[in-house]
């Protein structure tokens, strides 16, 4: 992705550290709160729980500037291809977190009417159990992304 | 499709989505405008992006699982939604929650709603750039989580009325926990007051803007704190009192503006009712049972189950098949934060409801969003979107 | 004569040297996978209704010249004010003579409407 | 309620036959049974009327197919008083062969968006209603959700047992999500 394309051998995998270093500092989530979970969000991002420790308290507005889409609550059929635009309208590298049962299963609503698991249309990197999941594991679930954004491998995969 | 505004294309009038994603509206709502620069020609909502298909759930699960469907609702007011249900339920069955019971019902359904209006202020103040309210809200509300989480093991989803009195005795401390909070919090809604209601920007936003006549809102139904806002001072506690609220004193507030400004002082006020409530509701918590404790309807204590045989039968059937609810049909409505929340049940004397339709209080009072929208600016929708203080799951259902 | 420009020019190619490796890195180094969905315009997650580029009053754009003119006459402002005690009264009346002009070009506008939006 | 009784009388003077059947629901606010023809004439008196139900609840739906009762739809409206402090309920049985029912939009503006989630989920259609279109369901969707003979839809749920099966089938349905 971007410059560890294009650079011989073992310096891309140095530069491939050093920019698995960056991204993972301050990962920009997207404002788009769906449903109980986004009330736990917005509780993670407030005083007591405090996101800004982790560097994503910048809730970015519109998905052109946001690294992270945290898919807060349950995704109904009306907003599957709504939220699958703005998965793609995000610009590279970006990532995704399945926050609470709804987004990665299902969860309570086994119907006609929520999409089971938002891993149907976007590819998901971290799911968090729970509903709505505490704000302490939606920052364990940034502390894990940023461990994985670490070791993320070039497109060789030689991490 | 059926959803734009049906005007005709002068090249002078621009569509624009404020779409399901976006910072100002709530939740997933969707607004089509129809734009003159920067005034308002049509604005028409677009709702159904959180649409989870509650009543068609609901009509597959025992009366004991719906309880934890009726969270998920209205989720920023999740004790009141439990309550609507479980007085619904316990008018068809035809019984009363136990005096310890209602007590604790309404002290908790008063928190809940000082929670939800907490969120309301503090988003308010974010939508018009203010973004310290809603620090100092959710500071506070998070002492009332506590309370909850205390109370039922959960901050939010608590589950904790349930048909036939509650899910558990409240434990040891609690008294002193609400206590503290109601010594606590009158100081802190003073420096809401300071931060907010003299502040000449947040007046020139609010004053006059989104005005609603008292016609409207009765033509509209509207109900709740933007109808108190327009001088009518109807409140469910009061004139359908459930629960026991008739025994406790309290004002219905009401102002006669009818715009964002007086509803916000509506919202403020209550809040400080509210705590007067809860206070009455804490000093005069009875004893005696907090469940009906025929156990027809609830799970027997676990010591019970060891050594009465009844007992045992009791919570074996309820585990299987769920109290049988004699036919009937009923329609019971309480005033959650946002206005009339009614529980439509019909039974058909099985282990599960037939048929359940909640009227929404955010759904109708959706509708005066066109009518509050037009001719104004996009900046005043922002703030219209945050007076009617919509919760997309209590919409779309 | 040149040298006492030097500065002026200093800056000027710092300004544009630096913008234009600022650009070149970004090009170079940054991913760029343009897919189609990436590149339609961001409408809260919808499709646009409306393409953007769309005709507007003209009041739009005369509020931007009015008030480039009258932000280039605070702007001269400034260097008046820097030595303003050492011009005395020279200065003075030299920068009221701008002033006054301005201002009429100001009431000429009121009178003209320009100021009223709608 | 003091004030069903004197209610009963005059809607069925005011209806005659109209009026199919009276009943009570288990909050004790009556409930008339009305045919559909003379629905809008009775909202119209209990505004109007001396009990001043000026406050429409809602206007919602009821499928009776599972329970076997004949009319197979019926619509509900819940109006309740300010003044009187007290609710009644009004009930229009509708066939399955046409289920059209006179729209009140113009009594009570508030059944707008009502109408319309009672047709989204039932299939009900209210006839002089302004735009009656699906308001909660996607705008492509098909079925009318709430209605008995509709499943709930939703997928089988991954046991130990079949979740080998189950995941097989949806690999050979789905594609893989690609990440552009």
């Amino acid at each position: 992705m971007g410059v560890e394309e294009k650079l011989p051998g073992s310096l891309q995998v140095i530069v491939t550290k050093l920019a698995n270093w960056g991204r993972q500092g301050a990962i920009y989530p997207l404002t788009s709160g769906l449903a109980c979970c986004a009330i736990e969000m917005m509780s993670a991002s407030m005083g007591r729980y405090d996101i800004a420790r982790f560097g994503s308290e910048a809730f970015r507005a519109t998905p052109r500037q946001s690294d992270l889409l945290i898919v807060s609550g349950r995704v109904s059929m009306k907003m599957a291809p709504v939220l699958r635009r703005l998965y793609d309208q995000m610009p590279d590298p970006k990532w995704v977190i399945a926050m609470g049962d709804c987004a990665s299963s299902g969860g309570v609503f086994n119907n006609y009417a929520i999409l089971q698991g938002v891993d149907r249309i976007i590819p998901v990197d971290i799911y968090i159990p729970g509903c709505p999941p505490r704000p302490e594991m939606l920052l364990q679930a940034l502390q894990t992304l940023k461990m994985k954004i670490l070791h993320e491998g070039d497109i060789h995969g030689r991490i | 499709m059926a959803n734009e505004p049906q005007i005709q294309q002068d090249d002078e009038v621009m569509l624009l989505n404020m779409g399901p994603q976006h910072p100002a509206t709530h939740g997933v709502l969707r607004l089509v405008l129809a734009l003159d620069g920067e005034v308002i020609r049509e604005c028409t909502p677009v709702i159904g992006y959180l649409h989870s298909g509650f009543e068609k759930t609901y009509e597959s699960k025992k009366y004991q699982q719906c309880v934890t469907l009726t969270d998920r609702m209205d989720y920023l007011n999740p004790l009141g939604n439990n309550l609507a249900f479980a007085l619904a339920v316990e008018k068809l069955l035809g019984v009363e929650a136990p005096p310890r019971a209602q007590v604790i019902r309404v002290l908790l359904a008063e928190l809940t709603r000082i929670q939800s209006h907490l969120v309301g202020l503090g988003s308010n103040g974010l939508d018009l750039g203010a973004s310290s309210p809603i620090m100092y809200a959710f500071r506070d509300r998070e002492m009332l989580l506590d309370i909850f989480e205390m109370v039922s093991g959960q901050r939010m989803m608590t589950s904790y009325i349930r048909p036939g009195g509650l899910a558990k005795d409240i434990p040891p401390g609690f008294e002193e926990a609400v206590q503290r909070f109601i010594d606590y919090f009158p100081e802190k809604l003073d420096e809401y007051h300071g931060l907010l209601t003299r502040n000449p920007i947040w007046m020139d936003r609010m004053v006059g803007v989104g005005k609603l006549t008292a016609e409207q809102c009765l033509e509209l139904g509207v109900t709740g704190p933007m109808l108190r806002a327009a001088g009518i001072p109807r409140d469910l506690r009061k004139d359908m009192p459930y629960s026991g609220y008739e025994s406790y004193d309290f004002q219905v507030v009401t102002r006669t503006e009818s715009d964002c400004y007086a509803r916000y002082l509506v919202r403020m006020d209550e809040m400080r009712e509210s705590l007067k409530i809860v206070q009455q509701a804490l000093n005069r918590i009875p004893d005696g049972p907090y469940v009906l404790d025929d156990f027809k309807h609830a799970y027997p204590p676990r010591q019970l189950i060891s050594d009465q045989m009844e007992a045992l039968i009791h919570h074996f059937k309820l585990a299987t098949e769920g109290y049988r609810v004699p036919p009937g049909e009923v329609y019971s409505a309480i005033e959650s934060p946002r206005g009339e929340l009614g529980f439509y049940i019909v039974a058909d004397g099985s282990g599960k409801p037939y048929r359940v339709h909640v009227r929404t209080p955010s759904f109708t009072n959706l509708q005066c969003l066109p009518v509050m929208a037009k001719g104004g600016f996009i900046a005043d929708l922002v703030n219209m979107i945050a007076a009617i203080d919509p919760i997309m799951g209590d919409v779309d259902r | 004569m040149p040298a006492q420009y030097l500065p002026i020019a200093v800056l000027f190619w710092t300004l544009a040297a630096f913008t234009l490796v600022i650009l070149a890195l970004t090009r170079l180094l940054g991913p760029y996978h343009p897919t189609p969905s990436k590149t339609i315009p961001y409408e809260s997650g919808m499709t646009p209704l409306m393409p953007a580029r769309r005709r507007f009053h003209v009041r739009f754009t005369l509020v931007a010249m009015l008030f480039i003119l009258f932000d280039i006459e605070i702007v001269f402002l400034y260097p008046f004010a820097v030595v303003m005690r050492q011009l005395k009264l020279f200065g003075l009346v030299e920068v009221l003579a701008f002033v006054l002009v301005l201002l009429v070009g100001y009431f000429y506008l009121w009178k003209k409407g320009a100021f009223d939006w709608e | 309620m003091a004030a069903s009784e004197g209610l009963l009388q005059a809607v069925a003077e005011a209806i005659g036959d109209g009026l199919l059947a009276t009943d009570e629901d288990r909050a004790g606010a009556p409930i008339l049974v009305v045919e559909r023809g003379s629905l809008l004439k009775v909202c119209r008196l209990l505004r109007d009327g001396e009990w001043g139900f000026t406050h429409l609840s809602g206007v919602w739906g009821v499928d009776y197919l599972a329970m076997g009762l004949e009319p197979r739809f019926a619509v509900v409206y819940y109006l309740y008083s300010p003044s009187l402090r007290s609710r009644v309920a009004v009930k229009v049985p509708l066939e399955e062969s046409d289920p059209v029912v006179p729209s009140v939009v113009e009594i009570f503006p508030t059944a707008n968006w009502h109408e319309r989630e009672t047709f989204d989920m039932f299939g009900i259609r209210f006839e002089g209603h302004p735009n009656l279109a699906r308001i909660l369901m996607p705008d492509d969707a098909t079925i009318h959700p709430l209605r008995k003979d509709v499943p709930l839809g939703g997928e089988e749920v991954e046991f130990t047992h079949n979740a080998e099966r189950i995941r097989r089938q949806r690999a050979a349905e789905s594609p893989e999500v690609s990440r552009n």
